[in-house]
């Protein structure tokens, strides 16, 4: 019997009903406008100052440093090109790795041809970054280290703790790209000296297009949308009202649950990763197998392709997906996959399946037992294999 | 994404497989995303192609238009299966999405590999006929923004 | 009795029932990644193309040449950025006016520090932007002209067809912020020669956070927001899709409603136009009498200021606004108004309502009564009137 | 945005109007959002102000500091009076939003300019009291990004 089993959840995420029911009245009936004077105005800008608590308090700071963009890409863009125009008479060189998304690599590029000059670390076999290399890459004119808190693609948790140690220590900003890790573990700004942070509603169970950045207080940072004077007179445009009460609302519910899911969610994982390596030869997993997402699994098999993997797995109902979710219409071989030392033909073969709190162990045992004989057919096909 | 033909030849591909004696065999490689077609052609003594086998390392378009093109090829005389092209394998499949198009490419160049590989062994000439390339460039360009 | 009547639709919009209806199944339901390869994608790509179509042909152009972003700030600042970037080769000189919103003339602003120059045209007493001063201000450098479609708080509609002539006769690029013109008036990019174009979909009864920029095919832009591959490469950011189904019913049923609604909005306008000038003395009408927004009512009342106004307003269930809606926070008088050449205490005085097609004549009846007696009011304490 | 005071001053402001003989009446302008305040006291031979009575052409906070102000200058002496300062107002309206506390100065200075006619017209010297400036600065830096 075909099922349906959603495992992309580190693309984007179901949204809990309850976020949804907490948004509705904010499309109709509390729909003012929240910069205005009147009062019925005013209840939208009281609805967004909770969410700015709400947000502020899940990772140890003011709700006034919590400022709301439109999603993961723009708070990275705003972080790195802000920070690159307000200290450009410090320097201009950034710091950040090989592995990160291309929301902050594509931005790097970008900053590249203004002039400036970015470092990309490499990271071990596991996709870790090396606190040591940060330090040894630091410059005089080093103006910010971009590290991502846990990468999208492998699941691997980077040492971010020692990492903002260091960039203090040296008096250089750091940012984390946390779209990833935010409300899926703990995490606390002060304590791991995180200047800027991004984050995502859609990948907590809240709502599509709508994100926050963190900016720690009294850092210069150059706006990136210019206009009205909202948030703060730091990104105009008019307030997504029902976004940020959605966000509010998921945040919430995946904070107060975040310890029961990240036991569950560890635990499904280690099965799986289990299951598959004791059935299916020639399977590597990706990433690091301890500081790793709760939710992440990603394997390599050899000897096949991505695409046509995914294919077989959607016609058994299993939404999975290979190599970066953004770029998945992309034919490139996963950067991440490159750096961590794959070649081309096996980082080619790779497979992300990420799990949620509603997946059950019945499904993953679903999941194992078609990928074993998906596998084993596109092997079938192959000129790699057994050639 | 894929059209239903696509989708047909990719759940079920034809001639998948190896040959023990083929009188043309040719590997072609697609540089840009690693995917590898292997093509086996049997040809008898009138140069007429009896049967066609493959195996494809590639995504859904490349295992679709592998099989396909085994069909299209079938039956054919050498000089005719020149005229196998990407375009009409595409088009004996419904199309492909843009971003699909050069896998189309593997296709015809293994095609072009075998019948080298068959020209070569028989020392004989096949008008019109190039020798082959290792990797296929990509041959359209991309947007660039 | 206590009513409340809204009337900063020019601010932004209630969403309709139906745009909500539109949207749910696409939290819950239809919530996969839309570059996925799965089916369950798919589904999200093929609403997202539904909506480029709906767009795409109430503009007069295709569905490829719309590209969507959070909202009308977003957009400017892309346009106009992006332009910048993308032909600074060929020049460094943008014209604009001095009336346009904030999301261009601070953009603008923020150009200038980046070394380019910007002409900003005077318009004339009733915010009308002369064609001829655009030709005389096009230079050999000039690579944009950006003027708006219409003006968010005095309504004035601008000649875009001549001015985009114009720009074409002079092989120069033209863009029009039609945030409140979109889908309230007929537009069309082809006869107008409009190359770029940003809109916002909750000015339009559609979701907030949720916007588009229509770009001529074959233009050169550079990216504003780097990442991953979406929207043809163009804007990075995981798809919003339920804004994106939200805006797309907001579009059908505004194009449909158009005209009707045109009809119906310019009369209530205009009688709650008279009856301000029948019996409030010292109002001034601001902004076009005629080529005007339907739904635009702008003016000012001598010796008092709008805060006041807007309060006392609000006590009996009215909102409104004074100065445009994203700086009613703010204490600058509105540009736009000296523009038009009021002076500061006058410019301080004024009002704005805008209508939506669900406002009633008996509405705007006890809006008059209640306006009177609140500037006769105010006016008793002005050390300004009758000195 | 406005605490319960500031709105029942705003509704309800007390000693709106102007005064026959003043004994001081002073008028200032706030140059960044140009709104004006007109401050009359009423003054008696002992130096206690009686009454006062004010004109504000402004927001919301402007006309709720200037009904404040003229309750709290109400029976105190020109010395005291110099006392009631626009932290005094605020303080009194359960403070102001954060962008309206430079409209308490309107209030602020209109009593001092007040009392510098006074002082003017009798002659007389009070301590502490400068000449009134005729555009109030922004007196706070705002943020600048
Ligand atoms: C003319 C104009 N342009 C741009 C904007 C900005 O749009 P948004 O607030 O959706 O970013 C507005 C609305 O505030 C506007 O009226
Ligand atoms: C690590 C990381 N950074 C940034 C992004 C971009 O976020 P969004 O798609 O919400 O803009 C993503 C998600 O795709 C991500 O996984
Ligand atoms: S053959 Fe490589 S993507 Fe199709
Ligand atoms: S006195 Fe001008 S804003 Fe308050």
């Amino acid at each position: 019997m075909k099922e349906f089993v959603y495992l992309d959840n580190a693309a984007t995420t179901k949204v809990r009903p309850e976020v949804v029911e907490a948004m509705l009245p904010y499309f109709t009936e509390i729909y003012g406008n929240a910069s205005a004077v009147y009062d019925f105005g005013q209840k939208c800008k009281q609805a967004i100052e909770d969410a700015r608590e709400t947000i502020g308090s899940s990772i140890g700071t003011k709700a006034s440093n919590i400022y709301f963009t439109a999603g993961g890409s723009e708070s990275d863009n705003w972080a790195l090109k802000g920070v690159a125009e307000a200290y450009k008479d410090k320097g201009k060189h950034i710091i950040t790795t090989k592995i990160e998304h291309h929301a902050i690599l594509h931005t790097c590029a970008y900053l590249e041809q203004q002039g400036y000059e970015v470092t990309y670390l490499d990271v071990d076999a596991d996709g870790l970054v090396s606190p040591e290399d940060v330090k040894k890459a630091i410059r005089p004119d080093t103006i910010l280290i971009s590290v991502m808190f846990a990468n999208n693609e492998i699941g691997t948790i980077e040492p971010i703790e020692e990492i903002g140690a260091i960039a203090h220590e040296h008096g250089i900003l750091f940012h984390t790209d946390a779209v990833q890790a935010y409300a899926q573990v703990p995490i606390d700004v002060e304590k791991m000296h995180i200047d800027l942070l991004s984050a995502s509603g859609h990948k907590l169970n809240g709502p599509k297009g709508i994100g926050f950045l963190y900016i720690r207080q009294g850092l210069k940072l150059k706006s990136f949308i210019h206009g009205g004077a909202q948030e703060r007179k730091r990104r105009a445009g008019t307030e997504n009202v029902p976004g940020i009460v959605g966000l509010d609302k998921a945040v919430e519910i995946a904070m107060a649950t975040m310890d029961e899911r990240i036991k569950k969610e560890s635990e499904l994982r280690d099965y799986l990763i289990a299951r598959i390596e004791d059935e299916i030869p020639f399977a590597k997993l990706n990433g690091h197998r301890v500081k790793r997402l709760p939710n992440n699994i990603n394997f390599c098999f050899r000897f096949i392709e991505g695409e046509s993997m995914l294919i077989m797995l959607d016609m058994a109902g299993i939404c999975g997906s290979s190599g970066s979710a953004c770029t998945s219409g992309s034919l490139d071989p996963s950067h991440v996959l490159l750096a961590i030392g794959l070649p081309h033909e096996i980082a080619h073969g790779s497979l992300r399946l990420t799990l949620s709190d509603e997946i059950t162990k019945e499904q993953l045992d679903y999941v194992v037992d078609h990928l074993k004989e998906i596998v084993a057919k596109l092997r079938s096909m192959s000129p790699l294999y057994e050639d | 994404m894929y059209s239903e033909k696509v989708m047909d030849h990719f759940q079920n591909p034809r001639n998948v497989g190896e040959m023990e004696n083929p009188s043309g065999v040719g590997t072609v490689g697609n540089a840009k995303c690693g995917d590898i077609m292997r093509m086996y052609l049997d040809i008898d003594e009138n140069g007429i192609i009896k049967e066609a086998k493959f195996k494809t390392f590639g995504c859904g378009a490349a295992v679709a238009t592998s099989s396909m093109a085994t069909e299209l090829v079938a039956g054919k005389t050498v000089q005719e299966a020149l005229e196998v092209t990407n375009k009409a394998v595409m088009e004996a499949l419904d199309g492909l999405p843009p971003v699909k198009v050069h896998c189309s490419l593997l296709a015809e160049q293994a095609i072009h590999a075998a019948l080298w590989d068959y020209a070569q062994k028989n020392g004989i000439k096949i008008e019109g006929l190039e020798p082959p390339v290792n990797d296929i460039e990509e041959l359209e360009e991309e947007e660039e923004y």
